[in-house]
């Protein structure tokens, strides 16, 4: 194992993946001779030249529209959104279009396509550059939805993206890109496959899940729990669809117990479908309803003090596991 | 740059003449589209084809013209107005029909129905019902063509009515600024629904608008499939031989309703008549008599025709209905083979 | 009480308030000289002319946003979407313009405008045009969400999206528009406010809580079961958001048994956000799990068969219904 | 139809001749812009402003004479590099400042930051990041004018990196259809973030778009505020007149990178220093001493305004931070007065 951090994890992924399949290709706004908005793609123009790492206007329907197009007659796009904001503006082409068109066609036609790019709040971006997307594309059957936590499974679920014969909608973070974790050595290939879930940790007190930028801040609330006797087990679905609740479910036959703990905003989404399927999948497990933590339901403020009373915190995330747990 | 002739007056440059057997073929492909649309009409009315049902009558030299300049190879979109192309590049009335029916046997069992057709074989790549939707799609296979350095060109097709839409402009400006080999086809048939084009655009002639992307532009006539053939061929060349897109605008006219549950009532009955004078079969039909092709000989195309529909009609009506492991099953693709 | 159809009441719904109002207008496709695509705003060219009744080229962001820019500054623009599934290409203007302009402005502008136009399934028009779209639109703070199953919520509570000062999603169906059903009389105004469920049968056995083209599936459901002696209180919230689940909390108390009927995917979305509700704040009252019955997790093929597969049938909710009375 | 100066060359039309007081006020306009975004930078450095920050240095002219061609009841639309704008157009630097540093006695109160600028009682309607999402609400205010029947024009303002987007299409579409009293102003600084235009318009002189939507083209160079001041004034006269909207093309540069984290490595020293000979703030301030304004007069203006920025830091530092209240109460508008 080695540390790298979560853009090099990205990088390595599409790397790895351009090196061993020449239909394999990048596109998006400033990948290139920019290096990448957020130095994603860096040093890939050097290596794959402009025919495979692709610079594009500011057009997102017209070029994730094109990749589909490419995808469906043989080549494996990987589209990058500058930030997942700006997918709304090709919104049509990944609802109506890339998760459509296998069953549309019986299966004539497939989409092996993998559109990617920072999610969520990004440190007072404001109101139209906050957007936590995830209920807007999990619920969407023809598609795979990945948002990845830690540097490894960026990496290998990455991987697995680009191979898929379908489109997947791939969901990082701008605050992630700087983080620190391990991943495989070189020349070990890791590729993590969709629906699988991660436990991250063991407790037999209350049942976490929890994925992408919370997840760090659950384990922290995880921590700080264990001083006060709580043990925490936290569960990363890692893909959001598919959804693997398994392990869920059996950690909540242990616990009776369960927190979850996401940044969408708290109507629906994967946070309300995990909380459906808990109560429905272990309604007799269960010693208290289900709890979640979430980003409030307002347009993100600019001020950073707001900003931070937003987003979920160690502090609500504590407060809801005690409540489940009856304790002060 | 655009060059002139993007704005250019319909005088046709140097009519070219027809060849008899060739011509022949077409009419042929083009009365087969027409009586298929006339047969799918009245199934929809007895209520055996549901949703939405757009008819292409009026408008069926374009497609034969098209397919004759294009290669086997190369890539077709259309919209969801999609029956006429599908059969001008060789889907048979059968797999059409059934589709129409909604059975297992047709182009899409029963998947996509008339706005969905697909035929990957013969490179017909759909029927698309969201305005303006397909145009990226289209580019992004002249990507691929481009990519791999294949002799492929695509050609994508749509309304006048979608020229107003961002997914036109879109594709238009990636493809005008990376130079793929596709042509875009505005099939100018006045009416978006119920909307004349004056309602629409501060354009009357569309082709200007190819200058916006640096882009070729062309327009003409639609009722004269050699001089369609001719027209789109130098578009194609231009696309195959690595010299970019080009924006054509044709002026065409259907002949019934947006779709059947459309009654046309915002044209009059003296508009319709008087383009029927260019009815595009007719126009062929004339000129096949000109090139000394009998009467009966066409008599008898027709007639052949006509069956040829009919049992397009029976097989629909017998095949098998849709399947629901179809459905479920085509959700994703099969990972496996990755 | 008269009796009319869903199509005239929404109609009369519009024709009132652009009586009492000139700052309302009606924009959007055919929505003029065609009299509307599936007829809604017949007769309102006439009366009011090519200034309030404006038929548009097809581009779809552009006039939602016309309307939204209209809206900052003092109109109440109607925008028709000829069908929900193209607001799609609009979605960008919708949650990012309309939704956020009033907070970004900290209160100094308002978005009065009301998106509406036939939502859902229409009977075979396939893969791109049968979305249930309420799960893109009922998460997202800064907007409304209605979606009224009878005549006269459709008038009543259009009425009273016209008037408000904040951008209204408004869903109706195509396969609604003909139904028909009691209206107050002319002249007698009725204003339906959002966020007031409708108990609209009472019952002792089971709550139901559905809305849309599937609450009559679930009232015929209703029947049948009350043959076999089991009754169900329905609950239609009417209004997505704001959601009055008060009602429901109310029943469940009395029913102990709740399903959750809708059209939309079964993922995420309304459907999951009522059941974790109902979950969290009628824990102690449930002695089964929260159930759903939900259209199919497929895009929407084509041929009729496999259509009526997808949708909720009666049969699924008596299914559900037993299924939670634990009954045979 | 366009006439041909939409494509014109660069040679401006008759060099209008400044007047002295007016210059003046617009000098210090541009020079209160330039000294708000410098400090701006500073204060981002020191991690007082957060988020995008998106400096407008370099453009100035552009923003103040654009003002001085509209009238106050005109409406107002810039992207997130709005600051400019919002100055020239009257806002106060302690608001905007106040805005940046997040406080509650910021022109948004610390709901919108550096992108979302708004001052609605002097027209100025945002301050919006989404490229061309707000070109519609642009064309919205318009149509409110002219349904109102209001003396009112709107002037948007836009990047020439979102010429290639739907959002410019669709509203460019619907003003040329419409005849809506608007002026699309196209800031053509050279690049779109790290792009050059060359990388994303096939097309050189972008005025040439405005054929596509039958709508008058402009183009001229962006250093010289008397001219950008009376070139404008057409456009806006012409809204005004009810002749229709104008797509201007105004080529200018900015002197810093696209937004702060950006060290703007695409471009060449030698590039931004050529271009430094025409910062707009030195060729007024040229013209000023050649109009005979003695040289202490201006280094006394000078000072006033940096005191004036000073004030504002001040001000911004000690204001009180944005509040909860606020951000809860600002969701949903009221509905009472309904
Ligand atoms: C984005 C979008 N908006 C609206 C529609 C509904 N619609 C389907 S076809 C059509 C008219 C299209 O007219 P045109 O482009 O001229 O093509 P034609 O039908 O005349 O061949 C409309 C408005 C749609 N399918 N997609
Ligand atoms: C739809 C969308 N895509 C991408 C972005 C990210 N982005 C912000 S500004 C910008 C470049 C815009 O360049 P230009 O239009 O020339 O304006 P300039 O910044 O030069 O003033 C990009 C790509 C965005 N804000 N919105
Ligand atoms: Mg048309
Ligand atoms: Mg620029």
């Amino acid at each position: 194992m080695r540390e790298i951090r979560y853009r090099e994890a990205l990088r390595e992924a599409m790397l790895e993946e351009m090196d061993r399949d020449e239909t394999v290709f990048l596109m998006g706004e400033e990948v290139g001779h920019y290096q990448g908005a957020y130095k994603v793609s860096e040093g890939l123009l050097d290596r794959f030249g402009e025919r495979r790492v692709i610079d594009t206007p500011i057009a997102e329907a017209g070029f994730a529209g094109v990749g589909i197009g490419a995808a469906m007659v043989g080549l494996r796009p990987i589209i990058e959104f500058m930030t997942w904001n700006f997918s709304f503006v090709a919104f049509d082409q990944i609802i109506s279009n890339a998760a459509k068109i296998h069953q549309m066609s019986a299966g004539a036609l497939r989409v092996p396509i993998v559109f990617r790019g920072p999610n969520g709040a990004a440190r007072q971006v404001a109101s139209q550059h906050s957007h936590a997307v995830a209920p807007f594309y999990a619920g969407v059957p023809g598609l795979y939805v990945c948002q990845p936590s830690t540097p490894r499974d960026a990496k290998g679920l990455l991987k697995t993206a680009i191979r898929s014969n379908n489109p997947v909608v791939f969901l990082e973070g701008e605050t992630l890109y700087g983080l620190k974790g391990e991943v495989p050595d070189e020349g070990v290939e890791e590729l993590i496959p969709f629906g699988v879930s991660k436990v991250a940790r063991v407790g037999s007190d209350c049942t976490i899940v929890t994925w992408g930028r919370p997840y760090h801040v659950a384990m922290a609330a995880a921590d700080a729990l264990a001083k006060d006797g709580i043990e925490c087990e936290v569960i990363d679905p890692r893909t959001l669809r598919p959804l693997d609740l398994e392990p869920v479910i059996a950690s909540v036959a242990k616990t009776n117990r369960c927190v979850v703990v996401h940044e969408h905003w708290p109507y629906g989404g994967p946070g309300a479908e995990i909380v459906d399927q808990v109560q429905r999948r272990a309604f007799d497990h269960l010693d208290a309803p289900v709890e979640r933590v979430s980003g409030l339901d307002v347009p993100m403020p600019y001020a950073l003090n707001l900003e931070e009373y937003v987003l979920p915190t160690e502090e609500r995330v504590i407060d809801a596991v005690k409540r489940v747990s009856y304790a002060k | 740059m655009a060059p002139e002739r993007g704005s250019c007056k319909l005088a046709p440059v140097g009519k070219p003449v027809p060849d008899e057997d060739h011509l022949l073929k077409q009419y042929r492909s083009m009365r087969t589209i027409r009586r298929f649309e006339e047969e799918a009409a009245r199934n929809y009315a007895k209520g055996h084809i549901g949703g939405f049902l757009h008819l292409y009558i009026g408008q069926e030299a374009i497609a034969v013209g098209a397919v004759d300049a294009l290669q086997p190879q190369d890539y077709i979109f259309q919209t969801y107005r999609d029956h006429g192309i599908a059969l001008a590049r060789g889907m048979t009335p059968e797999s059409a029909m059934a589709e129409l029916f909604g059975k297992d046997a047709g182009c899409s069992r029963g998947m996509g129905g008339s706005m969905h057709m697909f035929d990957v074989e013969r490179n017909f790549l759909g029927g698309w019902a969201i305005v303006g939707g397909h145009l990226a799609l289209a580019a992004g296979t002249a990507f691929k063509a481009k990519y791999n350095q294949e002799d492929r060109v695509t050609i994508c097709f749509f309304g006048e009515g979608s020229t107003n839409i961002g997914g036109f402009h879109e594709a238009m400006s990636l493809a005008g600024l990376w130079k793929l080999p596709i042509v875009f086809v505005c099939e100018n048939n006045q009416y978006a629904m119920g909307t004349p084009l004056e309602r629409t655009s501060a354009l009357d002639d569309l082709s200007i608008k190819a200058k916006g992307y640096a882009m070729v532009g062309d327009r003409f006539e639609g009722h004269d499939v050699t001089l369609i053939e001719e027209r789109l061929g130098e578009a194609v060349d231009r696309a195959r031989r690595g010299d970019g897109p080009t924006f054509v605008e044709i002026l065409t006219y259907r002949f019934r309703g947006h779709s059947m549950s459309d009654p046309a009532k915002y044209r009059t009955r003296t508009e319709l008549e008087q383009k029927k004078q260019l009815d595009p079969l007719q126009v062929t039909h004339a000129q096949l008599i000109e090139l000394g092709v009998a009467e009966s000989q066409l008599d008898d195309l027709d007639l052949e025709i006509d069956e040829l529909i009919d049992a397009a009609v029976k097989f629909a009506e017998e095949a098998e209905p849709a399947r629901e492991e179809v459905m479920l099953g085509t959700v994703y693709a099969p990972e496996d083979d990755a």
